[in-house]
């Protein structure tokens, strides 16, 4: 346990920083220095947090690597991990490397601050699974918005305005309420440590705003249906590495605050507002996938199929299952390695044609196979097919909302025929037919650098098809007690109400 | 010397006053020349840190002259910031006036009279007190605002804050007539004992004096609808006497603001709480929205200080220690935010006058990226996203907000910031999405070091090392008040 | 007791109406009379109110300096008056509708204001009480030189703000006035003031001197 | 038929008013602003005079010197004002003075 | 150990022809790909006789897969007869494809691909039968669907391979929707998708409900349709069979291997594999007999006036599934494997056979231009000859005949055993018998038989296959001349209970493979009088008058147009399904988030700009409006107080 010393959580969340800090003092012109700097620092990065992995104990449902310092006052610096938040500080510290190799080329243009924006960010989002007070996970989690908002807007396509704007102010409308809520809670509970409020119990009245409030921040960024416009709009005007960051990353952190603070924290909320997540998310996987089935960009199919799969991970959530909430982790982190691939996978020909323009594609597999291949692993991967790293997430979703309910689990389980068809659709409008297109004629096939993006990307994605256990494994203790609290919770409340007279949740008195 | 140092905790004011005279004497016998007016400049600055030094060896709370004056940690904390906010407008004073040949030796001795004024407001324990020290640095601020006599702007920038600024002291000074009837003296604990009767809530004389006093006040804030020379002055004075308005005189007026709801109307908690929750809302919503479309830097920056002053002013309508503390934090945060803006926009010279217009920031991330940076630091913390200052003031504000169980209140006032952040996202839009345009005249030395500072105060205000004393400092001064 | 009542209802009447004609008057200069008149029966007032020394600075200050400032002001300016008042009417109604209703809630709660000493002034301080031993001037002076020499001095400062912004505002050093500067008059020398030409013959003298001050 | 302090509060009201009005009626001339400043501080004067010699303490008076003082101070700047402003527009017109809005 | 070499011997020929195929070249990826299906098909009859003679059954684990709470998931192979038998049939088809594609796509450029995706699609096939949970099965069910949609996409420059692909992928998701659910449903009910857990917690369902969509219905009914809705998806059974004939556009050995033997039999043998289910759901039962027996029907009148050669074996499989589903119906499982057994060599050897005449006349499909090939292609012919004796069903009563006489015979008797309401299901399959003769030999006149109607450059060009194609063929055939005959006791003969051992499970009240052997003889007569009737029709038709057709066709044209297109299916779905769903896809986008949603966002930005202008007008930069401002809000708040009193 104490092999990197006590700090490894903060050395890994503030290396990238630390560098873009002395990043600044390099010359604008070295192009090349800034880019090999930043990739050796993600890697560094990636690699301590692979030591994060190695030395997590799985058995121990607790809080790992704990830090803790004195900070402002009340509020402490604490950073710790779990189950539940472990791996996507992997998989931050795994798509970093790769956003900055896939953006080595197709940026040109004020590199240096390109990379220092990257290194901020990767800290900001590595700190938001790491910290465990209230306060400082807000801070990391609405100071992303900065470095992605420079990222859309200075490096992005031709609405990138429209399109950063809209992400920024969309995003920042969500986690304002989210804040009132968080400091709602530290007075009720005198304190923003999150173990301990992992352990309070807010009253039942008061659970079901501030479970509001949270949920206004993480629908916009999960996004749910119908606050997802943002999405599309910051997904195709981004660039390739910053729709990666979008898709893999930061669309997590959403999914990540309902598992770590609306379940445990205001479990019966949460299970009064089950339905109505059930409702949005059942309409986000059938309304986007259908909206994704009509789009003509590419980057917007991607876009909105990235909603339909959130949508299975926000159902999945709110199964209270160990099954469903499993799901949704792995559904989040294989999503996290997918739609980051897919992304990359667009930026690939957006570099040589410059258009996103399906129609302006087609037959590319006659002289691209390798990235027919690549492509069609992830296409198969983001219809769900077994034995890619989609399936597992998806089935276990599904299955934990059949349990509970059986309309939800119906509906939901159509977006498996939708989204067979709009992947399916889009690679054959892209990758198959007779190549005709002039400016097609001579496209060349993935250079290697290209490859070693790539290639770990379908590397993980059938591995954790096959043999999902290196995840499931770290999260299932952390899960299990997370459900058993819940269930707890809930009996408890319930019984608490029973014994009163009964006060219709209606009629629940508004602080 | 044992009956002077009676007078002690006068020092300061005592320090600026004589200063200002001193520096009167010598600018009207010296040679009328920049060089000389330069000086001066200087000397002003040294008196203000002198006074701020003389503010720092105080310790606990004191009473003169039969209680017209006060200084307790809340005084001193304010008129820390005070004289800070008054040295750094006077050092961004310096090339702008010079660039234009209008350096005077009259305007560091109005600086320094003004600030005297401030600081009588912040030491204000009595009405009488209150309305001298508030019309010392009103009458100063006139003549500072009209300084380019020359210019038509100016000086319409001058009538407009006097006569406005006439008609809300002739409110305060009918409110204060009223409280002095109402309690029979004018001393602040007089008023504060006669307000904590009974029924004191429902006599309307007291109500009365109240709402005049508080317009008064308002207006000094600029608080909504109290606000309305605000734009117009600040585009129209000089633009370092615009960051001047913008920093020190809004410090004084919240601590008066403070000072009297707090100690003195503290008997009737619920009747002020709804005025200034009233001119909070109204403060942060017309903030947000009338600074959508403005094409002027200064009118932006009006209004972004009418918006700030309404989240200040969330902080003090929970009426608590911790509502209190909040706002010292705000308002400190603000200085240093303004002030770094404001410097950004003295730095910005084309053609030997620093800009006027928004649209003329384009681009400037591609010829002068450092200053572009520090700017839209400013903006972001100004729009309060984390990790700046900028965050941390909404949220001690927010935070005693929530606590006082002012969830509308919250609620509105976390909506107008988003809509605010629209304008501050613009200017960082323009000046990192934007097509340059022609690169600005080379940075002046002293503006620079302005916003650096601030900047990387800004920015590190997450390291405990800088926001601790200032967090403690706050909530120290704020428990004096209670 | 009549008579005081009788003066009182004459002062009143007249101040109100004469502020009354202050702002609806056409004619500045006649609009500073109107004030002026104000002043003189606000005095009254004073006198009525045993605060003689007000009275009298009322009148000194305000109608000796002030109001004759104005008037100086007014005139200096030299204002077209003939085009003045046109446009009075245009937003009067609504303006006049809320300053009635302001007008309305003062009178209705202070109008009929008595001093019932409960609650009021409760916590007063005792040190200010009138003196019936000494003058109303003289209890004035004792109490500004001792107790309230802070604000004295403050006022003080007041009027050197005034000063300084009075000077800077409006004093204008123009450019082409001739100025007659003692010191460099004194300190002239010969070789200052004579120029010694030598001429060549029939050659014309251009004065040089005419540029100098 | 007792004058008591409601009278001169009331008259002071009256004179407040008419001050504020003065203000915001008047649309051409700045100086006439000013002297409706002064009718205010004249009612506020009026108002600490009375409450003074009711009360029988002094303090009022000395407010209302204080503000005697300042209001000619004022006077002195706002004229000053004025007559800058006069010498740069040519008027001092209220209708005019609108360079800056929005 | 046999088994694992089994499995995945497929799977690392894939690997390697697909990863390493440009840089070996194709004729090593071939030989590798299909030597390794050689010794797979070698090994699965060696398990088929320890399991099926030697009653071996086994169950290896190899992996942890899936685990989360409760549920917990290996990749496991199970082994006993059922699996043997699918072993067999699979690995030895695929082989014989392996095979027979090396001549037929020896011209094709991508042929590293193509087998590939064979071998791909073997192992998933594989990972299908030797299921030991749910979810294992799902994952082969779906990654055959894979293969699938690869092969009939192969040829991808074709747009209309691009669609079948597609539509074939999509049709079997909307199966695979069903079976989904049925999975969550079982895991719902019994806590594991596990078989054996599953298997032995069924009896305790009986006659329980659950809440599926708010209604209260009977536990294992609605499982089991759920299942067999993913069973109908995949064995394209009515209503979900119209991406069955439109996988033809794929190349023909991939119609021999996955549309023929073994994918399109994954339905059948997952309802097989899952009798211990369906034995106490005969609500459900029912249903698979209706839609087995239907399909039948439906699928033989379609192939009547088919002209595309392997569109009509396409709707000979459809209707030939129809038949496995309706044995099972009625419950005799042993008899609707046997015919899938006999099916995947006679099917196939038809298939290879259509296939080696295409290959002969160029890649012609269409029968109308065909005729008179029998002397061209004389090996070709017999096979195909063989191939409609055993699909027909040719044999002597009561002795011995092809593969699928006693296939079928068995079938058609179980239907009349199984009394179902006015023995619609034995009616239906008798007719349809007869229509599978006609259409047979329909095909074989108009292909082989009569004056040719291919232009004089095919015709003269057409030749006889290599073999490397033609040896496949003679391995099938013998199968289908054999199979039925040697296989038949043990299938389904006396001794089928030691056979199947616990592979199978019949319901304690199940007595249809005794009532088998107790129907009328008229009823044993019945298919072959069919078969004989269809076979004389034909012959009239085609060979005796061949002005018939046409005149038949004009005398009865909606009818004939209405079987033409295939009952119209197509259209229907076009018009009901997809292209309303590209509407509403588009109306959702262009209106729902186009307009309301992004409407609303920025309509609200529009309102904060128009407020914003508003707002800056209120600053009018007349003093007297400021003043006025603050006259108003003073006596605003004043008043506020005046009415309050002071209050609060």
């Amino acid at each position: 346990m104490n092999l990197a010393g006590n700090s490894l959580l903060s050395v890994v969340t503030f290396l990238p920083a630390t560098v873009a800090i002395f990043m600044c003092f390099l010359n604008s012109e070295a192009k090349q220095n800034a880019r090999w700097i930043a990739l050796w620092t993600t890697l560094f990065t990636f690699a301590l947090s692979l030591l994060i992995w190695i030395n997590f104990d799985p058995a121990n449902p607790d809080f790992q690597f704990v830090e803790e310092r004195a900070w402002l006052g009340p509020i402490k610096y604490k950073m710790g991990v779990d189950g539940i938040s472990m791996l996507f500080v992997v998989l931050t510290a795994f798509v970093m490397p790769l956003c900055i190799l896939a953006s080595w080329e197709s940026v040109e243009d004020r590199v240096k601050e390109y990379m220092i924006a990257f290194l901020v960010l990767e800290t900001l989002m590595i700190g938001v699974f790491c910290a465990l007070d209230l306060v400082l996970f807000y801070i990391f989690f609405e100071a992303g918005l900065i470095p992605m908002f420079i990222i859309i807007g200075v490096w992005g396509g031709a609405r990138r305005v429209y399109a950063s704007f809209k992400f920024f102010l969309y995003t920042l409308l969500g986690s304002v309420l989210m804040l009132l809520a968080v400091l709602a809670m530290y007075w009720q509970a005198g304190t923003t440590d999150i173990p301990t409020l992992l352990r309070t119990d807010f009253p039942v009245s008061m659970q079901w705003w501030l479970w509001l409030a949270f949920f206004a921040s993480f629908a916009v960024k999960m996004p749910m249906w119908p606050v997802h416009t943002w999405l599309p709009d910051a997904h195709v005007e981004a660039p390739t590495a910053g729709s990666v960051i979008l898709a893999a990353i930061l669309l997590k952190m959403g999914g990540y605050g309902f598992l770590r603070f609306s379940l445990p924290m205001f479990p019966v909320a949460s299970v009064d507002f089950a339905p109505l997540v059930f409702v949005l998310s059942v309409v986000a996987i059938i309304y986007t996938s259908l909206v994704a089935l009509a789009q003509e960009d590419v980057k917007k199919l991607i876009a909105y199929s990235s909603v339909a799969h959130m949508g299975f991970v926000t159902m999945g959530i709110f199964t209270f299952s160990q099954q469903g909430l499993d799901g949704a982790i792995f559904q989040m982190l294989s999503h996290g390695f997918v739609s980051a691939a897919l992304f990359l996978c667009v930026g690939v020909v957006y570099d040589r044609i410059h258009t996103r323009d399906i129609a302006a594609y087609g037959g590319l597999v006659n002289r691209m196979p390798i990235y027919a291949f690549c492509f069609m692993i992830f296409t198969m991967a983001n219809v769900g097919l077994p034995g890619t790293s989609g399936f597992v997430g998806e089935f276990l979703t599904l299955l934990a909302a059949f349990k509970a309910n059986t309309w939800v689990a119906f509906f939901a389980t159509t977006g498996v025929i939708l989204s067979a068809a709009y992947a399916l659709y889009l690679y054959r409008r892209m990758m198959y037919g007779v190549l005709e297109k002039p400016k097609l004629k001579a496209i060349a096939d993935m250079t290697p650098r290209e490859i070693a993006v790539m290639a770990p990307l379908v590397i993980l994605t059938i591995l954790f098809g096959f043999y999902p256990a290196p995840i499931l494994d770290v999260t299932a203790k952390s899960v299990n007690r997370l459900v058993e609290r819940h269930d707890a919770a809930v009996k408890k409340a319930r019984a608490e109400s029973a014994t009163r007279v009964v006060i219709s949740p209606a009629a629940a008195p508004t602080r | 010397m044992s009956a002077l140092a009676v007078y002690a905790p006068l020092l300061p004011e005592a320090i600026l006053a004589i200063g200002a005279m001193v520096l009167l004497m010598l600018g009207v016998f010296r040679p009328d020349t920049q060089e000389e007016a330069g000086r001066i400049m200087w000397l002003a600055i040294a008196v203000l840190l002198a006074a701020g030094f003389a503010v720092l060896q105080g310790a606990g709370t004191e009473l003169l002259f039969a209680g017209a004056f006060i200084v307790d940690s809340f005084a001193r904390f304010m008129k820390i910031v005070v004289l800070a906010g008054a040295g750094v407008a006077l050092i961004l004073s310096f090339d702008e006036m010079a660039d234009r040949k209008s350096l005077k030796f009259e305007f560091p001795v109005l600086v320094l009279l003004s600030t005297t004024g401030m600081m009588m407001m912040v030491s204000a324990n009595d009405l009488i007190s209150l309305y001298l020290g508030l019309e010392l640095q009103s009458l100063a601020l006139y003549v500072v605002a009209a300084f380019r006599r020359d210019s038509t702007r100016s000086s319409e920038a001058g009538l407009k804050y006097f006569v406005l600024g006439a008609l809300s002291s002739g409110m305060l000074l009918y409110g204060a007539s009223l409280l002095y009837g109402f309690a029979g003296a004018t001393s602040f604990e007089a008023i504060a004992a006669a307000a904590r009767a009974p029924d004191a809530g429902r006599d309307m004389l007291l109500i009365f004096g109240l709402v005049f006093l508080l317009v008064g006040i308002a207006f000094k804030i600029s608080a909504v609808p109290f606000h309305m020379w605000t734009p117009d002055v600040y585009e129209g004075a000089p633009t370092p006497v615009t960051a001047f308005f913008a920093s020190a005189p809004k410090v004084a007026a919240m601590a008066l603001f403070i000072r009297v709801v707090i100690s003195v109307f503290a008997g009737i908690q619920p009747q002020w709480q709804q005025i200034v929750v009233f001119l909070a809302i109204a403060s942060m919503l017309l903030g947000a929205f009338a600074a959508i479309r403005q094409t002027s830097i200064k009118r932006l920056m009006a209004y972004s200080s009418i918006a700030n002053m309404g989240y200040a002013l969330v902080g003090l309508a929970a009426g608590t220690v911790e509502g209190v503390q909040g706002v010292l934090v705000y308002m400190a945060i603000y200085i240093v935010m303004t002030l770094g803006t404001f410097a950004v926009i003295l730095a910005m010279r084309r053609d030997g006058a620093p800009i006027e217009e928004i649209n003329e920031l384009a681009g400037l991330s591609k010829t002068n990226l450092p200053m572009a940076f520090a700017m839209a630091m400013f903006m972001f913390s100004m729009a309060g996203i984390p990790p700046l200052a900028g965050f941390f003031a909404k949220f001690y504000v927010f935070m005693a907000a929530i606590k006082a169980e002012l969830y509308s209140l919250a609620v509105i006032g976390v909506l107008a910031s988003v809509v605010g952040a629209y304008y501050y996202l613009r200017i960082v839009k323009l000046m990192f999405f934007d097509d340059a345009r022609a690169p600005f005249e080379a940075t002046l030395p002293k503006e620079r070091a302005v916003q650096w500072v601030a900047m990387v105060l800004i920015i590190a205000f997450v390291l405990p090392v800088i926001s601790a004393p200032l967090v403690d400092a706050a909530a120290a001064a704020a428990r004096t008040l209670f | 007791m009549a008579l005081t009542a009788l003066f009182f209802y004459l002062f009143a009447a007249v101040t109100v109406m004469s502020g009354l004609l202050v702002i609806v008057a056409r004619n500045p200069v006649h609009a500073v009379l109107w004030l002026i008149l104000a002043f003189f029966n606000a005095a009254g007032l004073f006198v009525l109110l045993g605060a003689e020394f007000l009275a009298m600075i009322l009148v000194v200050v305000y109608v000796g300096a002030v109001a004759v400032l104005f008037l100086f002001v007014v005139m200096m300016l030299d204002v077209d008056f003939a085009s003045l008042r046109a446009g009075f009417i245009r937003h009067a109604s609504v303006g006049a509708l809320v300053g009635l209703v302001l007008l309305v809630e003062l009178i209705m709660v202070l109008g009929t204001r008595v001093l019932t000493g409960a609650g009021v002034g409760a916590g007063a301080v005792k040190t200010a009480v009138t003196d019936p031993n000494l003058t109303n001037t003289e209890a004035i002076g004792r109490l500004l030189y001792t107790q309230y020499v802070y604000f004295f001095q403050a006022a003080g400062l007041i009027l050197l703000v005034a000063m300084i912004g009075a000077i800077v505002l409006t004093l204008r050093h123009k450019e082409g006035v001739r100025r007659q500067s003692i010191s460099v008059q004194n300190a002239r020398t010969p070789a200052m003031a004579v120029e010694v030409v030598k001429l060549a013959p029939g050659q014309v003298i251009v004065p040089s001197g005419e540029r100098r001050g | 038929m007792d004058i008591g302090l409601g009278h001169y509060l009331a008259v002071a009201a009256c004179l407040f008013t008419l001050g504020i009005f003065g203000i915001f009626l008047n649309r051409k001339n700045v100086i006439v602003i000013l002297m409706s400043v002064e009718l205010m501080l004249l009612a506020v004067n009026i108002n600490l005079v009375a409450f003074s010699s009711f009360l029988g303490n002094l303090t009022g008076q000395i407010f209302a010197l204080f503000v005697l003082t300042v209001a000619a101070a004022e006077a002195a700047i706002g004229l000053a004002i004025v007559v800058v402003y006069f010498r740069n527009r040519g008027t001092i017109a209220v209708e005019d003075i609108n360079l800056m809005k929005g | 150990m046999i088994y694992q070499a089994i499995v995945f011997l497929p799977l690392l020929g894939a690997l390697i022809a697909g990863f390493f195929g440009r840089v070996i070249g194709p004729r090593p990826a071939e030989l590798i790909t299909s030597g390794f299906l050689v010794v797979a098909a070698v090994l699965s009859w060696i398990a088929f006789w320890q399991v099926g003679i030697g009653h071996a059954t086994d169950k290896i684990t190899i992996m942890r897969w899936v685990s989360s709470g409760e549920l917990d998931v290996s990749w496991a192979i199970r082994v006993d007869t059922l699996t043997a038998v699918m072993l067999v049939v699979v690995t030895t088809v695929s082989a014989l494809v392996h095979i027979y594609s090396i001549g037929y796509m020896h011209e094709d450029p991508h042929r590293q691909r193509f087998f590939a995706y064979l071998s791909l699609f073997t192992f998933a096939m594989l990972m299908l039968v030797t299921a030991d949970n749910f979810l294992q099965m799902f994952f082969g069910w779906e990654g055959v669907g894979l293969a699938s949609y690869l092969l009939i996409g192969f040829w991808y420059q074709k747009p209309e391979a691009n669609a079948a692909a597609i539509k074939a992928f999509v049709v079997n998701r909307v199966g695979d929707f069903g079976f989904a659910l049925g999975v969550f449903g079982v895991f719902f009910v019994f806590q594991t998708i596990s078989f054996d857990a599953v298997f032995a917690a069924a009896p305790q369902q009986v006659g329980k409900t659950m809440n599926f969509l708010g209604y209260e219905v009977d536990i294992l009914t609605t499982l089991c349709l759920l299942l067999f809705v993913g069973a109908m998806g995949k064995s394209a059974q009515f209503l979900l069979h119209t991406w069955l004939p439109d996988a033809m556009e794929g190349p023909t050995p991939v119609s021999a291997l996955i549309h023929a033997a073994t994918m399109v039999t994954a339905g059948v043998f997952m309802v097989a594999r899952l009798s211990p289910l369906f034995e106490y759901a005969p609500v459900a039962l029912q249903v698979v007999t209706l839609v087995g027996a239907v399909t039948a029907f439906f699928a033989a009148t379609v192939g009547l006036v088919q002209n595309d050669i392997k569109r009509v074996i396409a709707y000979s499989t459809c209707s030939q599934l129809g038949y496995m589903f309706a044995a099972i119906g009625v419950g005799a499982y042993s008899a609707g494997i046997f015919h899938l057994f006999t099916h995947a060599f006679f099917k196939a050897l038809l298939f290879l056979g259509a296939g080696s005449v295409i290959h002969a006349m160029h890649h012609e499909q269409d029968m109308r231009h065909m005729g008179g090939l029998r002397s061209k292609i004389p090996i070709t012919w017999a096979m195909m000859l063989i191939g409609t004796l055993a699909l027909t069903g040719v044999g002597i009563p009561f002795v011995a005949g092809f593969a699928g006489f006693h296939s079928k015979d068995v079938i058609v008797e179980a239907a009349y055993a199984g009394h179902t309401p006015y023995n619609y299901a034995f009616w239906l399959l008798v007719i349809a018998a007869f229509m599978t003769s006609f259409y047979s030999w329909r095909l074989m006149f108009m292909t082989f038989y009569g004056r040719t109607r291919a232009d004089h450059h095919t015709y003269e060009h057409a030749h006889e296959s290599p073999y490397v194609m033609l040896v496949p063929l003679f391995v099938l055939a013998a199968g289908a001349i054999f199979a039925g005959f040697l296989f038949k006791g043990m299938f389904v003969g006396d001794g089928y209970k030691e056979f199947w051992g616990k592979a199978i499970f019949e319901g304690p009240n199940s007595h249809i493979m005794h009532a088998i052997h107790e129907v009328p003889a008229w009823v044993v007569m019945s298919p072959f009088f069919a078969m004989l009737g269809g076979f004389a029709l034909s012959y009239l038709y085609y060979i005796h008058s061949p002005w018939l057709p046409e005149a038949t066709a004009n005398a009865f044209r909606p009818l004939y147009l209405f079987l033409l297109n295939k009952w119209y299916f197509d259209e229907l779905y076009d018009r009901i399904f997809v292209r309303p769903t590209f509407a509403v896809a588009r109306f959702l986008w262009k209106k729902g988030d186009g307009a309301v949603i992004d409407g609303a966002i920025d309509g609200t930005a529009n309102r904060v700009l128009v407020t914003a202008n508003s707002v800056a007008k209120l600053q009018t930069g007349y003093i007297y409006h400021y003043a006025f401002a603050m006259l108003i809000g003073l006596a605003a708040i004043i008043t506020w107080f005046m009415f309050r009193r002071g209050g609060v």
